[in-house]
Formats: C-alpha cells, sequence, structure tokens
C-alpha cells in the first residue's frame, strides 16, 4: 500500500537573500529546512527483527517513475501501527542500513570442494548443480521402506533449515516442497 | 507550526517576527527509560549524521563518552547505589534548548545561532564560522565541533521535522513513552503529575528538571531521584557562565563607551588645541 | 502469546522472568509502561541479571540461571498455602477437580512409571480415573486427596521460601516480596500475565519451566482474561509464521504431525490423531484432525489425492524418531547427510557448541545458502582454525532478497499475520527466497521428467498451482495457505455456501473428503472471498482493551485472546467487567471472536479450553516426557547437587549426545554459571554486518561481576578468557555491580553473562558465544540448554 | 640600579643608531628601513586584527568580516595574523629595548602628561627618541600583545585548553564560567580593549596630533625643527650638541 505523501509547501522563499555586506539575514533563517522525505515514496512493511513485528514505512527516493531506480532513504515506524505505534527500536531505526548495505550479496558465489576462495558465478549455473544435487542425493538416499519393511518413503540424505526470517507463505513453500521431496531433517529457529 | 525567529546570535536589531506559535518542549521522563538506544539511532538516522567505521569499547553499555559532532543524543549509563538497592540509571542527553542560550549568547556570527518563538534553538551551519565560542557559552556541554567542516553541531529538535508538524525523531522512535513532546506547558504538566506518581511510588525526591539558570529549558525530565541530578549525567545548576554574560553584557557597552569616547576625545583635543607645530627658531 | 502485545497494557501484575522485554522488544514492552503509568501495575523482574528490563521494574530478583522451576514453584506453593488462587476459576476451568489414578506417586525426584533402562516413563499411572463412559471421575469440592488440586498442593509443599532461596540464591526476603506481588492477582478484579522468552526456552527442562508459569496462572486465574495469559515473546519476526506452517521435523502446517511410521495408512494415523473427549462439555476440538489432515493432502497433492489413494498418504514421509535440531547436526558429523539447504539460518552461529556445527557442516557434500549477508554458515570452510583446503563440502551462496524487496506475510508472537508491500527490487542479482526456491524445484521436477529417478510420484504430482512456477507470487501462496473448495460445499441442509474454487472463510468449512483444500488450517480465514485479510488496516477498538479486531489478522479465526470464555464466570459475566474479552449477551457470545461455540449458552457448561480433550486448562499434564507436575532439575552443567533430590539432580529425560565433540563439564574445573543473552543494540547475527548498530555496542564483552574480577584481579576493559568444555571464548571485561554473588546451599556462587551478537563473519567481527554453549537437549522439544551452563574465567 | 652605568650604555647605543649625520638645516633619518619595515609590518597586521577582531568584536561591526571575506574567513586569518603581528613587536621590542626603556627622567616627564596634552609646553622635560608617552604607550600595546596572544591561543584551539583536554577530569557539569576557555574569553575582551584604545592614541598622535610623524615614520626622516621640538634631548645628541 502506497500513499503520496502530503506535499509540504516549502517555508519561506527557497533562495535566501544575502545583503552583500551580510546586514540582514533573515531570509536565511526563516527558511526551514527541506524535510528530506516530501517527496518520497512510502510502502508499508514489517519490522523483520524482533517477533513484536512493529509496523514501519519504507521511504524510497523518487516518485517510481520508469527511469528511477528507488533506494531507500529512510526508515520510520508506522504510527497507524496498533503496537508499535510508530515507534522502534535501535534495530528497528536502522533498518535503511540493512536494506542498503554494500556488504549485500549481489552475485551467486560458488566455493568448489577444497577451494580456498569464493568464485562468481551465474545463477543458472548454481541452480542447475543444486537440482543435481538434490536429486543425486535424494536417489542416492531414499529410503522407501524401513528395516522393519514399513513405508517410510524419506530422504535421509539431505537437510532443510530456514525460514523463520523469511514470510509465512515462503515457509510453507519450504515446507510443501521439502516434504515432496521426503525431506525428515526439517528444522527452524523455533527450537533454537 | 511554522518556525519564527525569535533571536539571532550576535543582532542586535529586534528579530522577533509577529506570528504566534504554541511553545514546544521534549520531556524525558528518565524513570521509563529502558536504555535501548533507539532515540540515539533515530537521531542519526533522521539527520543523516554518518559514524565512523572504528569503534572504541567505553567498558559500559553507553554508547560513547560524550556527545560529539555527529552524534547529538546520547543515553548515559550510571550504575549508583541507593539506600542499599542497585539504580541503573539510563538518561537521554542532548541539547536542552534553553529559554536563555548560553551558546547564542557567545555567539559573534550573525544568524549562525537562531532561537524560533516556539524554542527551539537551532544551529545554521551556514552562518558559522567555526570560532566555537558557543562551546564555552553552552552550561551543558553540548555543542561540538565537527573536524571536517570546522563547523559546530548539536540536535536541532528537528526543526524540520517540527516546522511541518511532525514530532523530533527521537521522540518518535522511543518504545516505552520515556520521550514525549508537546507544549511546554503540557509537558511540565505531564512531568508534575509524573511527578506526583513516582512521590506515591516511594520515589520522595522525584522532581522536575528544568533548570531556572538558564530560565528553563525545552527539554525537560524527570527525574525519580531530583535532588542528584549528577547521577543522571546533569549538571545541578545550570546557568549561562557569568563570563559570557559580562562579556556580552556591560563589557561590551563598556568597551564600545570608552573606545568611542578615546576617538571622541581624540577630535576634541584637535579642536581645541591642534597639533603641536614645530617651533621655528632659526 | 495467548493474549497479545497491547494487551499487556491491560495487566496489574507483570512478571517478566525468562526473557528480558525491554532489551529484546523495546516496542511491545510499551505496553508494560503504559500499564505501569495508566494503571499503576507493578513489573517484577526474576533474572539472573539485572538487565534493562530490571533497571525499570519495581522488584528485581536474582536467581542462578537454570533455576526457574524452583522460583515459580515457591509462587505456586506460597498461593496454595495462602490461599491466594481463584477457587472459582480452578474449579470451572481447571482439571483441579480431577481424580488421578491411583499409582500415581512422586518419590525422590522421580515420578512413577520411570523406566532407568530406557531413561523414559510409562504414562499409564499418571492417567485420569475414568468412569464407565470413559470420562473422567471429578471432585468438585477438591478435597479428594487423589484429586489434581491435592496432588498439586503436596507436590509443591517442598518448594517452601527458605528452600526456594537455597535453590535460586535469591534471599527469602526477595522471594516474599516477589511472591507478594505476583500471587495478589487471584482475585476477579486484577489480572496478571507472564512474559518469557529464550531464558526459560533454552534449558534441559524448558517445558516444564513453562509449564510451571501456566499452573500458576492457572491457578491465579490469569489464562483467558484480558491483561492476564501466559506470553511467550519469541525471538524473530516469522517465528511464529514459521512454527505455524510445519518448519519442524515433527510437523505439518497447522501443527498437524508428520506421520510416524508406526501410522501405515491414512486411516491409522487420523484415528492416532483424534483424540477423544475425556469430559462430557469437552469441545475436543482436534476431533476435526482429520478435516485437517484431509484438507492438507488436497492442498500438497490437488488432483492427484484423492479418496482411493489415502489422498497420497504416503508422498509424505514417515518418522520414527527425533531429527530435529541438534539430533540432525550430530547425524551429520557422524557423516549420515550428504547436503543441506539453509534458508535465511546460520547454523554455525545460532545452533549450540559452533564447534561441533563446522565439523559436521565440513562433513556435508554440499550445502546451499540462500542468505543476504556472508554468515559464519555460508564460510564455515574458513572459519578461524580450519584449512579451506581439508574441507571438501561444496559451498553454494545465493544471494537473497530481503523483507523490503518482497511482499508476503510475517506472524507475530501474539499471532497477528501482517501482510507487508515491497518496497524496491533486490540489489544487483539477488532473487527472493521463493524464486530461488521455486527455481530448484523447478529444475528437479525437470530432471525427474527426464530421468526417472526414485519415487519420483511425490514431486511431480506435488500441486504447483503458480502462474510464474519459477517464481510464485506469494499471494497465490496465501490464497492456497488459506484454502478453497475444491468442489461446492453444500451444509446440512444441502445448500451450497461456497462455490467450487471459491476461498474458505473458516476452518469449519474443512471436509475430510476431500472436497475442500487448505494449506494450514489455523490460517483459515486469512484470504477469503472478501480478499487478503492480513493487508486490514483498520484502526476500530470496540472493546477499548486495544484487540484492534480490523488490524490483519490473528490466528485463530481472527482472536486475539486465546481461551478468552475463561475470562468470564460459569454465568458468562466477565469476571472484571472493565475488562472484557467476551461476554454472553442472552443469545451469543460478544466482545473478541470467542474461542467458545459461539452459541453454546454459559449453562451448557462447555469446556472453556476447547482444543483439549479435558476441556479445561491442566494443572496436571500427564502428556510430558517428564511428569504431569514440573519438577527443579539442576541444569545438565550445575554448579550444585540438586538439594530436593541428589541422586536426582539434572532432569533424568535431558539428552546429552555422545560424540568425541560433546563434552560436559564439572563444577570442580568450570565453577562459574555462564549464560548467553541478547543486547537491545543488536539482532541475532545481523546487524553486526551494520554500522549504525555496530557502534552503540561495537565488541564482544563478558559481562563479570565485580566480587568475581576482584578475585581474578580483572579489571574493566581487560581481556578475559571464558572457557568451557566445549570451547573458549576471549573478549573485555564487562565488571559490573549488576551481578552479585549468590548463597547457593551455603555455598558462594558466581554468574557471569555473555552476549550473542558476534562471530567471524561480519562489518565487526568477535567470538562466538556457541563455542561454548552445550548439546544437552530438553526431551520434549530437543531445545539446546544455552542458559545455564559452566565455564571458567581467566585473565589473559 | 646604578643610573650612571645606564646612561652611558643608552649614550653609546643612540651614538650607533645614528651613523649617519645630518648637515645643520638639512634633515636627520629618525627610522631607518629596517625599523620602518617592522614597524609597517606592525601596523598592517594590527589592522587586520582590528579590523577582523571588530567584526567578531561586536555585531553592529560583523559587517567588516565581508570586507575581509566573509566570517570564516575573518575567523580563520585573525589568529594567523596575530601571530604575526606578535613576532613582529617581539622584534620591535628586542630592537628598541634600550630606546624604549623608562628611565628616571622618563618618569619625571610624566609628571609633565597634562602639560604635553594641552600644549602647555612650560615645564615638560626634554625628551630622547622617544617620550614616556610613546614609550608608555608601547609597553601598554607590547604587553596587551602578549596577553592577546595567550588569550588568542587558548580560544584558538579551546578543545585543547578544555578541561578534558588539558587532560583534567572531564567536568561537563561545572558552569562553564571556570573553563580556561572562558578565561580566554575575558582576558582576550579586556585586552582588546585596551590595545584599542591605546591604538587611538597613537593613530592620533601620529597622524593628526604631531604633523610629521607619519612623514617620519614613511620616509624615514624628520626636519631638524621637527626633532629639536619633539625630541629635542635625541636632536642634541644626533646633532652632537653635548648634554
Amino acid at each position: 500500500m502506497e500513499l503520496t505523501r502530503r506535499h509540504f509547501l516549502k517555508l519561506g522563499t527557497a533562495g535566501a537573500f544575502f545583503s552583500s555586506l551580510g546586514f540582514d539575514l533573515r531570509p536565511a533563517m526563516a527558511e526551514a529546512k527541506g524535510l528530506k522525505i516530501s517527496r518520497t515514496s512510502e510502502t508499508r512493511s514489517t519490522c523483520p527483527y524482533c517477533s513484536v513485528s512493529c509496523g514501519v514505512i519504507i521511504h524510497t527516493l523518487g516518485d517510481r517513475a520508469a527511469n528511477v531506480t528507488p533506494t531507500v532513504v529512510h526508515v520510520e515506524g508506522d504510527p497507524d501501527h496498533p503496537i508499535n505505534r510508530g515507534t522502534l527500536c535501535p534495530k528497528g531505526a536502522s533498518l535503511r542500513h540493512y536494506v542498503i548495505n554494500d556488504r549485500r550479496l549481489t552475485k551467486p558465489l560458488y566455493r568448489p570442494p577444497g577451494a580456498a576462495h569464493w568464485h562468481e558465478v551465474e545463477w543458472d549455473f548454481v541452480l542447475t548443480e543444486i537440482a543435481r544435487h538434490v536429486k543425486d542425493t535424494r536417489d542416492r538416499t531414499f529410503q522407501s521402506r524401513d528395516e522393519k519393511d514399513r513405508i517410510v518413503n524419506r530422504t535421509l540424505g539431505m537437510a532443510a533449515i530456514g525460514g523463520c526470517t523469511d514470510t509465512s507463505e515462503m515457509n510453507f513453500l519450504l515446507v510443501k516442497t521439502m516434504r515432496a521431496l521426503g525431506v525428515v531433517y526439517l528444522d527452524q529457529q523455533s527450537r533454537l | 507550526m511554522p518556525l519564527e525567529l525569535k533571536a539571532l546570535s550576535a543582532t542586535n536589531y529586534p528579530t522577533r517576527g509577529i506570528r504566534e506559535t504554541p511553545r514546544v518542549c521534549k520531556l524525558i521522563d528518565v524513570s521509563t527509560c529502558i536504555g535501548c538506544k533507539a532515540c540515539e539511532v533515530a537521531c542519526q538516522e533522521w539527520n543523516d549524521t554518518p559514524v565512523a567505521e572504528t569503534y572504541p569499547y567505553t567498558g559500559s553499555y553507553q554508547t560513547m563518552p560524550d556527545l560529539a559532532h555527529n552524534f547529538w543524543n546520547l543515553i548515559k549509563f550510571r550504575e549508583a547505589e541507593r539506600d542499599g538497592n542497585l539504580h541503573w540509571t539510563m538518561a537521554k542527553y542532548q541539547c536542552m534548548h534553553c529559554e536563555d542560550p548560553g551558546c547564542l549568547r557567545a555567539c559573534p556570527a550573525p544568524g549562525a545561532i537562531v532561537q524560533y518563538t516556539n524554542g527551539i534553538v537551532d544551529f545554521v551551519q551556514e552562518n558559522c564560522i567555526g570560532c566555537q565560542f558557543c562551546i564555552m557559552g553552552c552550561p551543558f556541554n553540548v555543542p561540538k565541533l565537527s573536524p571536517r567542516s570546522q563547523k559546530v553541531y548539536k540536535c536541532t529538535l528537528c526543526s524540520d521535522r517540527v516546522a511541518v508538524g511532525l514530532e523530533p525523531a527521537c521522540i518518535k522512535a522511543c518504545p516505552t513513552g520515556c520521550l514525549q513532546f508537546g507544549t511546554k506547558r503540557q509537558m511540565l504538566e505531564r512531568a508534575l503529575k509524573r511527578v506526583k506518581q513516582l512521590r506515591a511510588q516511594g520515589f520522595s525526591q522525584a522532581s522536575v528538571y528544568n533548570p531556572p539558570g538558564v530560565s528553563g529549558t525545552h527539554a525537560i525530565y524527570v527525574l525519580p531521584f531530583g535532588n542528584r541530578p549528577e547521577d543522571y549525567g546533569l549538571p545541578r545548576d545550570p546557568s549561562v557562565p557569568w563570563v559570557v554574560s559580562l562579556w556580552k553584557g556591560p563589557m561590551k557597552t563598556v568597551g564600545s563607551a570608552l573606545l568611542l569616547g578615546g576617538v571622541l576625545a581624540a577630535g576634541l583635543h584637535y579642536l581645541k588645541f591642534g597639533p603641536q607645530r614645530v617651533e621655528r627658531k632659526d | 502469546m495467548t493474549n497479545g502485545w497491547i494487551d499487556i497494557g491491560n495487566s496489574d501484575v507483570i512478571l517478566a522472568m525468562g526473557g528480558n522485554p525491554a532489551e529484546n522488544h523495546p516496542c511491545g514492552f510499551k505496553w508494560v509502561m503504559e500499564a505501569r503509568k495508566n494503571r499503576g501495575a507493578r513489573l517484577v523482574c526474576v533474572d539472573p541479571r539485572f538487565n534493562r528490563t530490571a533497571a525499570v521494574s519495581d522488584c528485581f530478583v536474582q536467581i542462578r540461571a537454570g533455576t526457574d522451576i524452583a522460583f515459580l514453584g515457591g509462587l505456586i506453593n506460597y498461593t496454595l498455602s495462602h490461599g491466594l488462587y481463584h477457587e472459582e476459576y480452578v474449579r470451572l476451568f481447571t482439571n483441579g477437580p480431577f481424580l488421578v489414578k491411583e499409582g500415581f506417586s512422586f518419590k525422590d525426584g522421580l515420578f512413577s512409571g520411570y523406566n532407568p533402562i530406557t531413561n523414559t516413563y510409562d504414562k499409564t499411572s499418571w492417567q485420569y480415573e475414568q468412569d464407565a463412559r470413559g470420562y473422567v471421575k471429578q471432585d468438585t469440592t477438591m478435597q479428594d486427596p487423589g484429586c489434581v488440586f491435592q496432588l498439586l498442593k503436596r507436590h509443591y509443599e517442598r518448594y517452601t521460601p527458605e528452600v526456594v532461596s537455597q535453590i535460586t540464591g535469591a534471599s527469602v526476603k526477595d522471594f516474599l516480596k516477589t511472591a507478594e506481588i505476583v500471587c495478589s492477582t487471584g482475585t476477579p478484579d486484577k489480572a496478571g500475565t507472564i512474559m518469557y522468552a529464550l531464558g526459560w526456552t533454552h534449558h534441559s527442562f524448558a517445558v516444564q519451566i513453562i509449564r510451571a508459569a501456566a499452573i500458576l496462572q492457572l491457578l491465579l486465574g490469569n489464562i483467558g482474561r484480558p491483561g492476564g495469559g501466559l506470553n511467550a515473546l519469541r525471538g524473530h519476526s516469522n517465528i511464529q509464521g514459521g512454527t505455524d506452517h510445519g518448519m519442524a521435523y515433527d510437523k505439518l502446517p497447522g501443527y498437524l504431525k508428520i506421520p510416524p511410521v508406526s501410522h501405515q495408512d491414512l486411516k491409522d494415523h487420523l484415528r492416532e490423531n483424534t483424540p477423544r473427549a475425556l469430559t462430557p462439555t469437552s469441545m475436543n476440538y482436534w476431533e476435526n484432525y482429520p478435516e485437517f489432515f484431509v484438507s492438507f493432502l488436497k492442498c500438497m497433492f490437488g488432483s492427484h489425492a484423492n479418496k482411493e489413494n489415502d489422498f497420497c498418504y504416503h508422498y509424505l514421509p514417515k518418522i520414527e524418531r527425533d531429527y530435529s535440531w541438534v539430533n540432525l547436526f550430530d547425524d551429520m558429523y557422524q557423516g549420515k547427510l550428504e547436503g543441506m539447504l539453509c534458508f535465511g539460518m546460520n547454523p554455525v552461529a545460532n545452533g549450540p557448541h559452533s564447534n561441533k556445527m563446522i565439523a559436521a557442516l565440513s562433513r556435508l557434500k554440499w550445502l546451499v545458502v540462500a542468505e543476504c549477508f556472508e554468515t559464519e554458515t555460508a564460510q564455515f570452510w574458513k572459519a578461524p582454525g580450519i584449512d579451506p583446503t581439508t574441507v571438501n563440502t561444496e559451498v553454494f551462496l545465493l544471494p537473497a532478497a530481503n523483507f523490503a524487496e518482497k511482499d508476503g506475510s510475517f506472524t507475530n508472537s501474539a499471532r497477528w499475520a501482517q501482510w507487508k508491500w515491497k518496497a524496491l527490487d533486490p540489489p544487483g542479482e539477488a532473487r527472493a527466497d521463493q524464486e530461488i526456491l521455486s527455481s530448484i524445484f523447478q529444475r528437479v521436477c525437470k530432471l525427474y521428467q527426464q530421468g526417472g529417478g526414485t519415487l519420483p510420484e511425490p514431486i511431480l504430482h506435488l500441486n504447483w498451482p503458480y502462474s510464474n512456477p519459477a517464481n510464485p507470487s506469494l499471494e497465490e501462496i496465501a490464497k492456497e495457505i488459506n484454502g478453497r473448495a475444491v468442489a461446492d460445499l453444500k451444509d446440512e441442509k444441502g445448500e451450497v455456501i461456497l462455490k467450487k474454487g471459491q476461498q474458505l472463510s473458516s476452518f469449519a468449512q474443512l471436509r475430510d473428503d476431500g472436497s475442500t483444500a487448505c494449506g494450514n488450517w489455523i490460517y483459515c480465514g486469512s484470504f477469503t472471498e472478501e480478499g487478503n485479510m492480513m493487508m486490514r488496516r483498520g484502526l476500530r477498538d470496540p472493546s477499548g482493551l486495544g484487540m484492534f479486531p480490523g488490524w490483519t489478522w490473528s490466528w485463530p479465526a481472527n482472536r486475539r485472546i486465546m481461551y478468552n470464555r475463561a475470562s468470564c464466570d460459569a454465568q458468562g459475566r466477565p469476571w472484571d467487567p472493565t475488562r472484557a474479552a467476551i461476554q454472553w449477551d442472552g443469545e451469543k457470545w460478544v466482545g473478541d471472536t470467542p474461542d467458545y461455540r459461539p452459541e453454546s449458552p454459559p449453562e451448557a457448561g462447555l469446556g472453556a479450553f476447547l482444543m483439549l480433550p479435558e476441556g479445561v486448562g491442566k494443572l496436571f499434564a500427564p502428556d510430558f516426557a517428564e511428569g504431569p507436575f514440573p519438577e527443579h532439575y539442576e541444569p545438565v552443567e550445575s554448579p550444585v547437587k540438586n538439594i530436593l533430590h541428589p541422586m536426582v539432580s539434572p532432569n533424568p529425560l535431558a539428552k546429552t549426545f555422545k560424540s568425541d565433540m560433546d563434552r560436559y563439564g564439572s563444577p570442580e574445573e568450570y565453577p562459574v554459571v555462564c549464560t548467553t543473552y541478547r543486547l537491545t543494540e543488536h539482532f541475532h547475527y545481523w546487524t553486526k554486518h551494520i554500522t549504525v548498530n555496530s557502534e552503540l555496542q561495537p565488541e564482544f564483552f563478558v559481562e563479570i561481576p565485580e566480587g568475581l574480577a576482584e578475585e581474578l584481579g580483572i579489571k574493566n576493559q581487560q581481556m578475559v578468557r571464558v572457557t568451557s568444555a566445549r570451547g573458549s571464548v576471549q573478549g573485555k571485561a564487562l565488571v559490573t555491580r549488576r551481578i552479585r554473588p549468590m548463597a547457593v546451599d551455603g555455598r558462594r556462587v558466581w554468574q557471569i553473562g555473555i552476549p550473542i551478537h558476534w562471530g567471524f563473519a561480519g562489518r565487526v567481527t568477535g567470538p562466538l558465544a556457541n563455542l561454548l554453549t552445550p548439546t544437552a537437549l530438553d526431551p520434549n522439544c530437543s531445545t539446546p540448554e544455552y542458559k545455564g551452563f559452566l565455564v571458567k574465567v581467566e585473565r589473559v | 640600579m646604578k643610573p650612571k652605568r645606564r646612561r652611558k650604555r643608552v649614550t653609546k647605543s643612540v651614538a650607533c643608531e645614528l651613523a649617519s649625520h645630518a648637515p645643520e638645516g638639512a634633515e636627520i633619518q629618525r627610522y631607518n628601513l629596517r625599523e620602518r619595515l617592522i614597524h609597517w609590518t606592525v601596523a598592517t597586521s594590527f589592522l587586520y586584527l582590528l579590523l577582523s577582531g571588530l567584526a567578531l568584536y561586536s555585531p553592529r561591526l560583523y559587517w567588516i568580516s565581508s570586507l575581509l571575506g566573509g566570517g570564516t574567513n575573518t575567523r580563520i586569518w585573525h589568529p594567523y595574523a596575530g601571530v604575526v603581528f606578535f613576532l613582529a613587536v617581539s622584534i620591535m621590542t628586542v630592537n628598541w629595548r634600550r630606546c624604549l626603556w623608562l628611565y628616571p627622567e622618563d618618569w619625571e616627564w610624566m609628571r609633565y602628561t597634562w602639560s604635553y596634552i594641552t600644549h602647555g609646553e612650560e615645564g615638560v622635560p626634554e625628551s630622547g627618541r622617544f617620550n614616556a608617552g610613546q614609550k608608555t604607550l608601547f609597553w601598554m600595546q607590547a604587553l596587551s600583545g602578549l596577553a592577546l596572544l595567550l588569550s588568542g591561543v587558548v580560544l584558538w584551539f579551546p578543545d585543547k585548553f578544555s578541561w578534558e583536554g588539558l587532560g583534567t577530569e572531564p567536568q561537563p557539569y561545572s558552569p562553564g564560567a571556570s573553563s580556561p576557555g572562558l578565561a580566554g574569553i575575558l582576558t582576550h575582551e579586556v585586552f582588546a580593549i585596551v590595545s584599542m584604545g591605546c591604538i587611538t592614541v597613537h593613530l592620533y598622535m601620529g597622524l593628526f596630533a604631531t604633523p610629521g610623524a607619519l612623514r617620519a615614520m614613511v620616509e624615514g626622516k624628520v626636519t631638524e625643527a621637527w626633532a629639536r621640538t619633539h625630541h629635542a634631548r635625541w636632536y642634541k645628541r644626533v646633532m652632537g650638541i653635548s648634554l
């Protein structure tokens, strides 16, 4: 849900007039500093950190016109949110740096066995390789029946963990796909 | 809530405009501060004050020993034993926005420090000449010089936000309601109510910190142990340093009078006695 | 959480124990402050450290890490012996009047039925006396010595203030002060809440701590009431959603069970999971397990699932033992696994015994990590002290989008499923996790289609109804989770209530005949024909209690307070009219969504706890591993013997491991109790990548009490080394008065604290706290014992 | 001290300085090039200090900073000018230390100050190269200069001279009056006023009240009559007229 921010009138004249001898500084004083979020796009989101799940507003640069690549310029609490009512903790308040961060991963990385460094690779390569590994491991370690000849239909050589940092929908998809693959080693942060 | 000027540094002519604006105030209820530092981050985030890449460990939970040119809002952590009970006090520290600001009085650059009618004392870096007199004039040791820009910075009470009807960033962020914002009257009322509550809870010394030495401030505190402001990192009886008062007051007058008097005396002397001609004896 | 964050503002007494909400949930803690300011509520903090919650509490008591059951047992005893319990509530809404079978006993730290060889309990002697119809015999006067209430009294008699003090290290005075405040809410006009988090769950008897708290809250009549409840604060924004959607080895979405090996067909499984009502008034809602389970299978396998093939029951894997986290890594360490997919998780940092985690990972053939940042897990092969050339694991590190770069819902600990919107695209080539997962899965499908392989059907028959199979939209998945009618749904009169293909609006519409498909029954109603309920932003609050029924959507059925029937007396009138969750208006229950049959009059006396076969809250719970009543056991690594029963000192059922890396320390060698914790400035292992947070808390440190520092000659900011039986960490000392020495059983015991937020990957690095933590598990939920283990401290 | 010995030394010094002997009726060299260079260095730096100082001293005069390149430039260059000024004055002091020393006859002269001011020439003792008024003015100026330099350094580097900067315990709560910076402000202000007072007198005397004085400092020469009138004793010594 995006709301267009109200357009705040700029106060005073933007171009301040300085008389040559600096006698009158009043116009400069009367000019309010521009509000940095007055023309940003607002997106309602939820803080990804703790389980209070505070509402946050992400302010992105630009009005989403075709030629704009938005970046986050500010994050603030969502004052409408009944729990946090606009407030945030020091982690939520620094969310901008979580999104815009020079340490973010931007390329798939691959580390062959025994290598001491990462290799930048293409998506197609990693997806193909992973799919092959998944299938091979499943085929190799799939157990249809246990030692007592009971149907178990499970993949014992593969584990999947994760989810708590992601959406419920992603969690569901993870459970759905992993159970279909027969994975029994399935767990997440809730146990930790 | 448009900003209207009340006072400009180093300016003799009247600056006060005709619009009436409510006087704003920040209330810091120390008894509800959990030291989460949301205000510290909100301040940095809103004001885009970048931080250093290397960080010294202070040996306590406190972020840094003192305010900095790019850190205008600091929670001071102190462990104190009172009546056999351990108290871990956390109190936010920032510009107090004095009604009678020592910084503004000490500043020699016209318009580098302004006071709006709503009570906000703001530094206008475009006009700042970097002389640091404000630092000496401040009884709270708040303004800090940026080594890079050679200008002085401090909390603006988010004048840009307040001007368009938003609350300061720290106030908005504060999760526990320890920080509140409104008119000075409302905040004083609220503070007194809270003091009453605290006294009923056994904090017999609870009081409001609104130091009269600077004619009151636009950031006021509720202190559970109001008799010991030092425990919260606040000065006991802050006032504009007498040197600043003397310097910007009587001394300016007397000095100017003396100088002007000297020039006048010289003129008079010239008129009455004229120059001393050389004797022509030969 | 049984209640919710805002509801804490309705409390009179708040006990923060086993959690540090001021530090870890500041925005939720706001409501504690509101309660204090608006209601004059009192906040009690019980913790091993004087933390930020303690700083603003009315009463702080320091206890030794891992002695929570002793403290809570003391509170239970105080409540019972001083007659402070809410008697009518206990009679109406708990199993206090239930009679327990004759043979039940407790002696020397063990309940009846203990088998020392298998180290398990035979629970038959813990069952209720039943009458001819199979219903539980009751004594409503609660005087029968065999009734739960009397058994409870007897069990906790031993927890006198003196004993509590000896075990926990808190003084008798402090304990009594706490007890007086906490146990003051056993009256209809008072409500008290308990806030807990990982300080309780990180023990080898974690579940029993929470059980003890539940018993206390039931005795005080606080469950189901506004301002009451037992509130798990939880640690991650969507940990609740993850749990709800079955991200656990033994669960399926909606807390359905992954079939055990013993259930060889669907009928078995449904029968074994459909409980029988234990009282005539029990609603026993799990009775509907077949509806939920079949609808889930329909959702999974779509048209392939039909009655004839048991709805593809055998496409699901079966389990026969614990495959949870620590077992997973133990098996991995033993070389039993080949590969792992890891989405947004960092086991090296957050599992116990990091060194074992690293050793385990290096025995994998392949590892896939999808993350925003390069984590310790992704780069485990270059961890300090590891020679990368010796590690043969193939590692794929996939750049993932973060929260702002995708939409979807997070469910908070108050069960609110809240939709969020996408703000911008992921950076560079980063992709959303669902796209990564689907792309992998689609490729796996293709491989199976092309080259066959072992049992390809579950994969090829998996229902994949998304418009872009390689990148399903989360909205489509949300609709799938909610569920839809597979055929026209008709009511008893034969009238169509929902047409084929329409979204379901309530789990009451679920069928076990395959005519409905539902991904997660508890989320049924979250995305109906009216649209996405999780997007709602209504701010109406008719009750004035902060329930906000129009704000997003809360499971189950948009209910904000669980067990809310218990907030009213037998006649359906609220215990406290100023805080009415629901009430009977003569025709139906009004207020919050009732946790009850909406039209059932109070006179019908239907049980208030509708999910339980008992129909009432369980003071006595025969279904937990180590006993129906919580008993104090020492942590696996403890400085002292259990003074209640020295022969059974730690939890007899606690699970420990036997590999060469699993070592446990003795108090002689490791005399100091250590606990790990979070700081408010950091989030888990994420924010060490962020400058701002790293500035607020720049470095790993060790919180050491002043007296211990003096003994060891340590000054503030000096480097110290903390060593456990498993590893050691070095950091600067933070010498503080906030942790005090304790007299435990006549001995002086020191405690130290270690924050967890650092690791070897990040903008700022530091030692992993989990290098120290033990691999000891709770028998019920397999949570490791991160809190309260033994270390030694030295100056470097 | 023995006056006799001192006298002797002075005589020698003056003789040294005035090597060139002007013929009767012609002009006398009063200041050599080096002296004039130093004087004008002092004067220029003082003028800059005066203007920039005035800009910072009073808001009414802040406009002067515009002439000097703006407030920030004014603030930046003022202390450097101060250092130049102080160095030049130091050289001047060393050079003129003897002719600027206050001797017993100067104390005698001072008794006739009023008479000197009112041109009531009666009884004003003849003066040497500089009269006692000039000497006093110089010393006041030099001492102010020293005080301004010292206090100026404190104001130049306030962080170094804060309590923290000085290595003592931080005292952020003591009202600022006790901080070295504030002492600096007070000192700087007082001596700036003294200094400005002195310069007023000096300028008046040099530009208006004593025709020929400016020429002496520009061209270095004075007429014999001028010398006789204003510095009779000096004149006689230069001319070799016995005392």
